[in-house]
């Protein structure tokens, strides 16, 4: 039936396309959209559809969502996490012991994982791997910074760190941290130190012991994978992957029309159209936190350093309604933490809305309707909501206390560069966890990372400073507690105004029976059913 | 005494993309006495209107002078015309090309008045008369007008600056056959009674004969023959100027086949 | 066809048969916008008989060159044509434009005024030359390419068979007159219409084509139709001469008779505008 | 100036006939329609552009013709309020373009030499850029904003004038009028403004006509990139760019691309008709530079 | 050559005017926080050398073939060039194809029949093409007919269950004729015909109404005249003598056309998810990845040339005078 209607179809597109391209609608309807629907099952096909941000199919250099998702399909880690489950590592690669002091884990290599060529995965190449990240000082080296590798035995090798560690068995599952097979890798130019060439050639072949190989790479356009023969675990239930490169609102369509059997990008809104007869969707908190920033820097604006104009912005936004804008799924955070981790703050210990007590702060604060710019990356999305609709609420909540804010969009690489120099008024970014662990956020504390963009120096803010020591420090059950004070007392005090965790929406195709999502990687190709 | 115009061997190439240069001119010599009428004739690209085009100093020769009142008439490049250059004009042989169609003719023949040396000589109207218009005609613009009447007003263009050396390059080529001799001889006789010389140039031989004292002719950028106009037309020495005369149809009512 | 088929190139004339004569009665021609639709030919009779040259005089604008096209079934677009021109016993008028299509290029051609425009410039000589003749006969290229290089001697084009490969931009205006005509000639046409055929040609040029139009017409049996506006022109070919005004024949007569004898004012003022040397000397008829 | 306005060649026309066919009228409507908004959009639009006081993604209704967008606005208002930074941006956009230009082209034809050397070889090399990509790289490189987008396509936008521009005073400084004008004695100043800029002014702008179709669909076209009109600006691009992003909400991009659709569609109609009461073939010399 | 060279240096200039720092780009949160790993960072791209070296060794390197790698993706430019410049050709070449049938007949017709209705309508239909923002169209054909009709298939360039045949071209519609896979073909065909059509809808406006001023123009030409008066059949007339008098302004029109086309391709490629040109050049600038900036610059300015190139020998094939000079 199909066929007909679509060579009905192709003669109507003669007006619209012209004779020439007649003769290919006509040749092409058999197929045409409805073929992927028999990828579905079995040994076929599966299409996943994503927005790239990819940058390389190395494992050891990557350090990009997308770049997750193919390193993780093509090797496997040292550690992992079982499922969804970020709060507890558990084996991969090797088993793990942590010493008393968090200092040294020592790792066990199981045995029986063999790479693509069939030998066998060695602790030497464990430690070549981790070596690698550090020395080739790219992207995710910093994970492994202050941390000695070291092979122990033919079996064990010990991660010993500066300072204690606690994080470092949360660290280990990430992605970039895969095991690459030495002997092939060093053949292809790759080294453990700066002069390693080996990229290049790890964007066209993969040298993991994952579930699947890599077919072919274009970081721009789509991935293909197929199944790897030699892959330890379970074999993976479709023959070939193809990860392309599609925008959200297009993923939407592709998944309902069942050109692709899966959608990882999909906004609420995109989500909230979907036929469920025909899809279906998983939704949940994603890992992001989108959060907003006052700077505290009086060189950069008297106003906004301002404790009384902060006071006020954290009053007068509606957090709820931005909330509400992300659509269903989406979660308002207490604090800088996301809601998915041990330390989170629940959304009634955050601040609220008042709007008499901000227009109060406000003139207080002796603002007197100064043009405040507001900056964001224009060109990207988080979990398929662009920044663009929450800062426009932003904008027109803070009018509403009489607060002139002008919106300043750019392209993220243009942005970027003033976000880190901390030379945006207000800026409106997101943070994606490094790792699944609360001690990541003492990046928002002052004098470090992420407070230095706002201004927030080290001296800036002793109480909330010395908080942040003390949750650094905490060890063992009392870490939890320690890092939800710090949160409050920042709050209360410091720059960040944490907005909300967009929601994550996945949408599958009817055939798709289990898809493996997890927030580090976002999902596991090879688990996928 | 200095003549009015001297040309001496004059040669003159172009540039033509793809062929390299063209000697259009090569090595011409010409005199015009003031008050004279000089008729220049020859078949198309033999190279005439390019030596009309020097005399007015619109291309730069590669060789020879050209001297208007024993004086070498400069190129005219991006700067104004030297007065003593102005004295010559120009008219063209495109009636539909010559005048600037966004402008009144009476602005047009106002833009002569301004550079004649004797201020008083013409009025816009007096010299519309002169070339058989109306007086209303000045207020008016080109494409009102009839080719034959826009050759008048590009007459009466040039006499209104005063020139002392007037030139037609074929003027005439592109008018019907009943107003060609009209056109010339009101050219010749503005000319004459303003005691300017003037430089006729045309393909066609039997109103050149009319109009013209002396007659140059012309072949491939060479004079062949030079004369009085009833001394060439009557007894052409060279057997190109016999030949050109020859061709020219009789109209005797005889069925006479020309050439 | 029959007739003109038959006819061999240096065949003599048939004379003047009805046949292969162009007769024109009352030829009315309106033209332009319904808002401003202006006469252009009031009421034209002419003949154009084999073996003679017809002479049609007028300045820009009387309809000489409109009656031409009205022949040739070029009129403008929009143009409304009344009255009769009969090619032998067709009315041309009537003919569908298929069967139109089938008398002109082949019975009826067509020379016009300036050969470097009237020719094609990006199609060779041997083309343009051809492609009527085998559309119209049907001959194979190779001997329409015969016919060809056999015209081309005829109008006295050199080396035949080079001028065949060649393109227009590479021959002087006169020779390509003469490669029209030849192209105009190629399907043995008993009538020619020849709309100011010399104007754009030097007078050395002209003199050469006035003789080879002479010629044809006196050893092909050719019928000219002779438009000009060049007396000259008219006087040295024209057997008979229509003077025409304001889409009017004004006068008509032979040719000896209109030029030396004019009777009508319009007549006299277009000879008296001639230079006065150049005039008709008085009237002696060698007849 | 009278009645006439003569061009190159013998023909003339008047320019209310030229104006009088169904087309033109319709166009002419159109613009004023567009025009009569932008002078009357606060008062015409039901709400405010930039108020987000309204349930999110509603289709069209009686109380929101054209339905709301991703934050709750109206988007009549918004594309009433369009209208007030698309339409007067294009125009101002092209008058400076075609000023550039032609100044340039101008200088380049009748000076000749180095200048134009230089002249046309920077055009050239603009030319030799896909208009959108270099504007893109412009506008990405100072940053996204009206301003900047206006800039980038200033940037690309003058050399078509330069090149009709200078190709006319090429061939106009040849004519017989301007050499008699120079043989009377006139300097190439006087000679440029009085004898050459006049005749050809109108192709210059027809083409100016014609342009501002193209300057609303590159800015709009920079917009939906996200590298033109800074949101919330009600910018038409930008609001088709938001429709994107919700498939199943058409409205949003609906109104919008709609709007953009009929006036560069008048303005192209219009240019249209002003180049067919020319001659065709300085039509042509028009049409010719247009991309 | 030199505008090669032109583009280049337009280019690097240009992008070098930025405020931004490509190593902010390029670089994660933590990673960029971290001297060792920034400074590895610009010895990898280069950058840690004066401006006026950076581009000198970027034109020596560009005279043995090499365009750099690229600072986000970190592949050689070239090879993703290779990727992205037969996607857009066989896009652009799609419409231009279209167009050039469509927009030639429809221009004819209207020239034909000048001042008819017919005229008119096609006129007005060209106004049309010409006046809708190809961005918008692009989105609601891909709404329109992919997803609510079914008739075409979505986004990308073939259907991903299948596998692109062996690159040859790199066109997947000739390679995959090559290769004898029909189903690849009709695949590859199906799928260039939304983003083809939207892309053709503009050139064919544009060609339709430059066909139509070329056409008239030349139906005023004596030597149609003489070629009706010849007695040929109308056809021959039209297709010999009319449209070859009228093909040398059209060729150069669409030699403007294609350029405009690549154009229209960043906005098009974008909704069609086509990874082309366009779409690598929006990322390049919005990315300000140097390396793949000055790569589509050359790339634009070498098929600028080539087109003119191209348009230049049409034109000595087509006009016999310039054949000869």
């Amino acid at each position: 039936m199909h066929t007909s209607i679509s060579r009905v179809a192709a003669v109507a597109a003669m007006t619209a396309a012209g004779a020439l391209v007649l003769a290919g609608c006509a040749a092409t309807a058999p197929n045409t959209p409805n073929g992927a629907e028999q990828g579905g099952g079995g040994n076929g096909t599966l299409v996943v559809d994503a927005s790239f941000d990819l940058a390389t199919a190395d494992p050891n250099r990557e350090y990009e969502t997308t770049g997750s998702i193919v390193a993780k399909a093509l090797y496997e880690t040292l550690l992992t996490f079982e499922g969804d489950d970020v709060t507890e590592p558990v084996a991969g690669l090797a088993d793990f012991e942590m010493s008393e002091d968090d200092r040294v884990l020592t790792l066990t290599m199981e045995s029986g994982h063999t790479f693509s060529d069939g030998s066998e995965v060695t602790v030497d190449d464990a430690v070549f791997s981790l070596q690698r990240v550090q020395g080739i000082a790219g992207n995710p080296s910093f994970l492994l910074e202050g941390v000695t590798v070291e092979k122990t035995s033919d079996t064990t090798l010990t991660l010993t760190s500066e300072t204690p560690n606690p994080a470092l068995p949360f660290i280990l599952p990430n992605p970039a941290l895969s095991v690459v097979n030495q002997e092939v890798v060093e053949e292809n130019g790759g080294s453990a130190d700066a002069s390693d060439a080996a990229e290049d050639f790890l964007n066209g072949t993969s040298a993991g012991s994952g579930p699947y190989i890599l077919d072919s790479y274009d970081a721009n356009a789509e991935v293909v994978f197929t199944a790897n023969p030699e892959y330890s675990g379970d074999a993976p239930a479709y023959e070939r992957v193809v990860l392309r490169n599609v925008p959200g609102e297009t993923q939407q369509l592709n998944v309902q029309a069942g050109e692709s059997q899966i959608a990882l990008d999909l906004n609420p809104d995109q989500a909230a159209g979907l036929d469920e007869d025909a899809v279906t969707l998983i939704s949940g908190a994603s890992r992001y936190v989108i959060f907003l920033f006052l700077n505290q820097s009086e060189g950069v604006s008297p106003v906004t350093s301002n404790p009384d104009f902060l006071r006020a912005v954290k009053l007068g936004i509606d957090y709820d309604s931005i909330v509400d804008l992300a659509g269903e799924g989406s979660v308002r955070p207490g604090g800088f933490i996301p809601s998915l981790f041990n330390g989170a703050l629940t959304a009634d210990q955050g601040n609220q809305q008042d709007v008499e007590a901000a227009k109060e702060a406000l003139a207080a604060s002796g603002y007197a309707g100064e043009e405040v710019q507001l900056n964001f990356p224009n060109d990207i999305t988080v979990q398929g909501l662009s920044l663009q609709s929450v800062a426009e609420s932003v904008q027109a909540q803070l009018a509403e206390i009489g607060v002139n804010v002008s919106l300043a969009p750019a392209p993220v690489a243009t942005e970027l560069d003033a976000y880190r120099n901390g030379t945006e008024q207000i800026g409106l970014w997101y943070w994606g966890p490094d790792f699944p662990d609360p001690s990541n956020y003492l990046a928002f504390t002052p004098g470090e990372l992420v407070g230095l963009r706002a201004g927030w120096t080290a001296d800036a803010d002793p109480a909330v400073k010395s908080l942040a020591d003390a949750a650094r420090a905490a060890t063992g059950d009392e870490r939890a507690a320690a890092y939800e004070e710090l949160q409050v007392a920042q709050n209360e005090s410091g720059p960040f105004i944490p907005l909300l965790q967009p929601a994550q929406n996945v949408a599958t195709a009817k055939s798709v029976t289990s898809v493996a999502l997890n927030p580090v990687w976002t999902i596991d190709l090879g688990a996928t059913k | 005494m200095t003549e009015l115009l001297r040309i001496e061997g004059a040669r003159i190439s172009y540039r033509q993309p793809g062929r390299g240069r063209i000697e259009a001119v090569r090595g011409v010599d010409l005199t015009l006495e003031g008050g004279a009428v000089l008729g220049l004739v020859g078949e198309s690209g033999c190279g005439k209107s390019t030596i009309a085009r020097a005399v007015c100093g619109l291309v730069p020769l590669d060789d020879g002078r050209v001297l208007h009142n024993g004086r070498p008439v400069r190129p005219l490049g991006l700067r104004r015309r030297d007065a003593e250059d102005l004295r010559i004009q120009m008219v063209f042989q495109n009636p539909y090309a010559s005048l600037n169609p966004r402008r009144t003719v009476g602005s047009q023949i106002t833009d002569g008045l301004r550079i004649n040396p004797d201020r008083s000589a013409w009025t816009v109207a007096g010299l519309l008369g002169e070339v058989e218009l109306e007086r209303s005609a000045a207020t008016r613009y080109p494409h009102e007008f009839s080719g034959g009447q826009r050759q008048r007003i590009a007459i009466a263009r040039a006499i209104a600056s005063g020139p002392d050396l007037l030139i037609g390059d074929e003027p005439i080529a592109s008018l019907d056959a009943s107003l060609q001799a009209r056109v010339a001889e009101l050219m010749r006789d503005l000319a004459v009674r303003t005691g300017a010389g003037l430089l006729f140039i045309s393909h066609d031989l039997s109103i050149v004969r009319v109009i013209a004292d002396d007659v140059a002719v012309m072949r491939a950028g060479e004079i062949v023959e030079t004369g009085s106009a009833a001394g060439v037309w009557d007894a052409p020495q060279h057997p190109y100027t016999q030949r050109l005369l020859a061709a020219v149809p009789k109209v005797d009512g005889l069925g006479t086949l020309p050439g | 066809m029959s007739d003109s088929t038959r006819r061999g190139l240096a065949g003599s004339g048939s004379g003047p048969t009805g046949d292969g004569a162009v007769r024109i009665r009352d030829l009315r021609v309106e033209l332009g916008p319904r808002s401003a639709r202006r006469t252009v030919l009031n009421g034209i009779d002419l003949d154009v008989s084999p073996g003679q040259v017809t002479g049609l005089a007028g300045e820009s604008g009387s309809g000489k060159t409109m009656t031409g096209m009205a022949v040739m079934g070029l009129l403008p677009a929009g143009a409304s044509v009344a009255g009769s021109i009969r090619f032998g016993e067709t009315e041309l008028l009537e003919l569908s434009p298929r069967r139109l299509n089938a008398v002109r290029g082949n019975r009826i051609a067509m020379i016009s005024q300036d050969p470097t425009s009237s020719l094609h410039p990006m199609l060779s000589i041997q083309r343009q030359l051809t492609d009527h003749y085998r559309a119209h006969t049907g001959a194979s290229k190779a001997d329409a390419r015969d016919r060809a290089l056999e015209l081309l001697d005829l109008v006295q084009v050199p080396d035949p068979a080079t001028a065949l490969r060649k393109y227009p931009h590479q021959f002087s205006g006169g020779q390509l007159q003469r490669i029209a005509i030849a192209s105009a000639l190629m399907c043995r046409p008993t009538v020619l219409i020849a709309d100011e055929p010399t104007t754009a040609l030097d007078v050395t040029v002209q003199a050469g084509v006035l003789r080879l139009l002479r010629g044809l017409c006196d050893d092909l049996g050719l019928g000219v139709l002779l438009v000009t506006h060049d007396l000259g022109v008219m006087s040295a070919l024209a057997d008979t001469i229509a003077v025409m005004r304001g889409g009017r024949i004004v006068e008509r007569g032979t040719r000896h008779q209109v030029i030396t004898a004019p009777e009508h004012e319009y007549t006299r003022s277009l000879i008296a505008a001639l230079p006065e040397h150049h005039r008709p000397a008085d009237g002696k008829d060698p007849s | 100036m009278t009645a006439a306005m003569p061009v190159l060649r013998r023909r003339r026309f008047t320019t209310p006939r030229a104006l009088r066919t169904p087309l033109a009228i319709a166009a002419i409507a159109v613009i004023a329609f567009w025009l009569v908004v932008i002078v009357l959009a606060p008062v015409l639009s039901p709400a405010g552009p930039l108020s987000q006081a309204f349930d999110r993604l509603q289709p069209p209704s009686a109380e929101h013709w054209f339905g709301t967008d991703q934050v709750g606005r109206d988007v009549l208002s918004r594309v009433l309020h369009g209208a007030r930074v698309s339409v007067p941006i294009a125009l101002m956009l092209v008058v400076a373009s075609m000023l550039i230009g032609s100044v340039l082209g101008a200088v380049a034809g009748y000076f000749g030499r180095v200048l134009d050397e230089v002249i046309m070889r920077v055009a050239d090399l603009v030319f030799a850029f896909p208009t959108i990509i270099l504007a893109m790289v412009i506008a990405a490189s100072l940053g996204p904003s009206l301003g900047n987008a206006v800039i980038a396509i200033l940037v690309v936008s003058w050399p078509p004038y330069a090149r009709v521009t200078r190709s006319l005073v090429l061939s106009a400084r040849q004519t017989e009028y301007v050499v008699a004008g120079r043989l009377l004695g006139n300097g190439p100043f006087t000679s440029l403004t009085k004898d050459v800029l006049p005749n050809i002014a109108a192709p210059v702008v027809v083409l100016a006509t014609l342009d501002v179709g193209t300057a609303i669909l590159l800015l709009s076209g920079l917009s939906f990139l996200g590298l033109g009109a800074v949101p919330p600006t009600p910018e038409w691009g930008a609001m088709v760019g938001d429709g994107v992003q919700q498939f199943a909400s058409w409205w949003i991009a609906a109104a919008p691309g709609l709007s953009i659709m009929t006036v560069v569609l008048a303005f192209n109609v219009l240019g249209d008709v002003l180049r067919d009461t020319l001659d065709p073939r300085t039509a042509d010399a028009v049409k010719g530079g247009t991309l | 050559m030199l505008l090669l060279v032109g583009v280049t240096l337009v280019t690097f200039v240009l992008t070098n005017l930025v405020p931004a720092d490509p190593v902010q780009a390029s670089l994660g949160e933590q990673a960029a926080a971290n001297p060792e790993i920034v400074e590895a960072f610009r010895e990898r791209a280069g950058l840690d050398q004066p401006l006026p070296v950076q581009y000198v060794t970027f034109l020596g390197n560009l005279v043995q073939g090499d365009l750099g790698t690229s600072q986000q993706t970190r592949q050689a430019v070239s090879a993703e060039l290779g990727r992205a410049v037969p996607a857009t050709i066989e896009l652009a070449l799609g419409a231009i194809v279209v167009s050039a049938i469509l927009g030639v007949g429809l221009g004819m017709i209207a020239a034909l029949k000048r001042r008819s209705a017919v005229d008119q309508i096609i006129r007005l239909v060209s106004t049309i093409g010409i006046s809708i923002p190809s961005f918008w169209l692009a989105l609601i054909v891909y709404y329109v007919f992919f997803f609510q009709l079914r008739l075409f298939p979505g986004s990308g360039r073939l259907s991903a269950i299948l596998t692109p045949p062996p690159t040859v071209t790199g066109l997947y519609t000739v390679d995959s004729l090559i290769a004898g896979d029909m189903v690849a073909f009709s695949d590859a065909l199906a799928h260039l015909v939304l983003p083809a059509s939207v892309l053709a809808l503009y050139t064919i406006g544009l060609l339709t109404r430059f066909a139509r001023s070329a056409v008239l123009e030349v139906l005023d030409q004596d030597y149609v005249r003489t070629a009706r008066a010849k007695g040929l059949p109308g056809r021959a007339v039209l297709l010999g003598y009319v449209l070859r008098g009228s093909l040398v302004p059209i060729i150069t029109v669409m030699g403007i056309a294609f350029g405009s086309l690549l154009s229209g391709t960043v906005l098009v490629e974008n909704v069609f998810s086509w990874n082309g040109i366009g779409q690598y050049s929006y990322n390049a600038a919005t990315r300000l990845d140097l390396p793949a900036i000055m790569g589509v610059g050359l790339v634009v300015g070498v098929v600028y040339i080539l087109l003119n190139l191209l348009v230049d020998v049409l034109y000595g094939v087509i006009d016999p005078r310039v054949r000869v000079a």
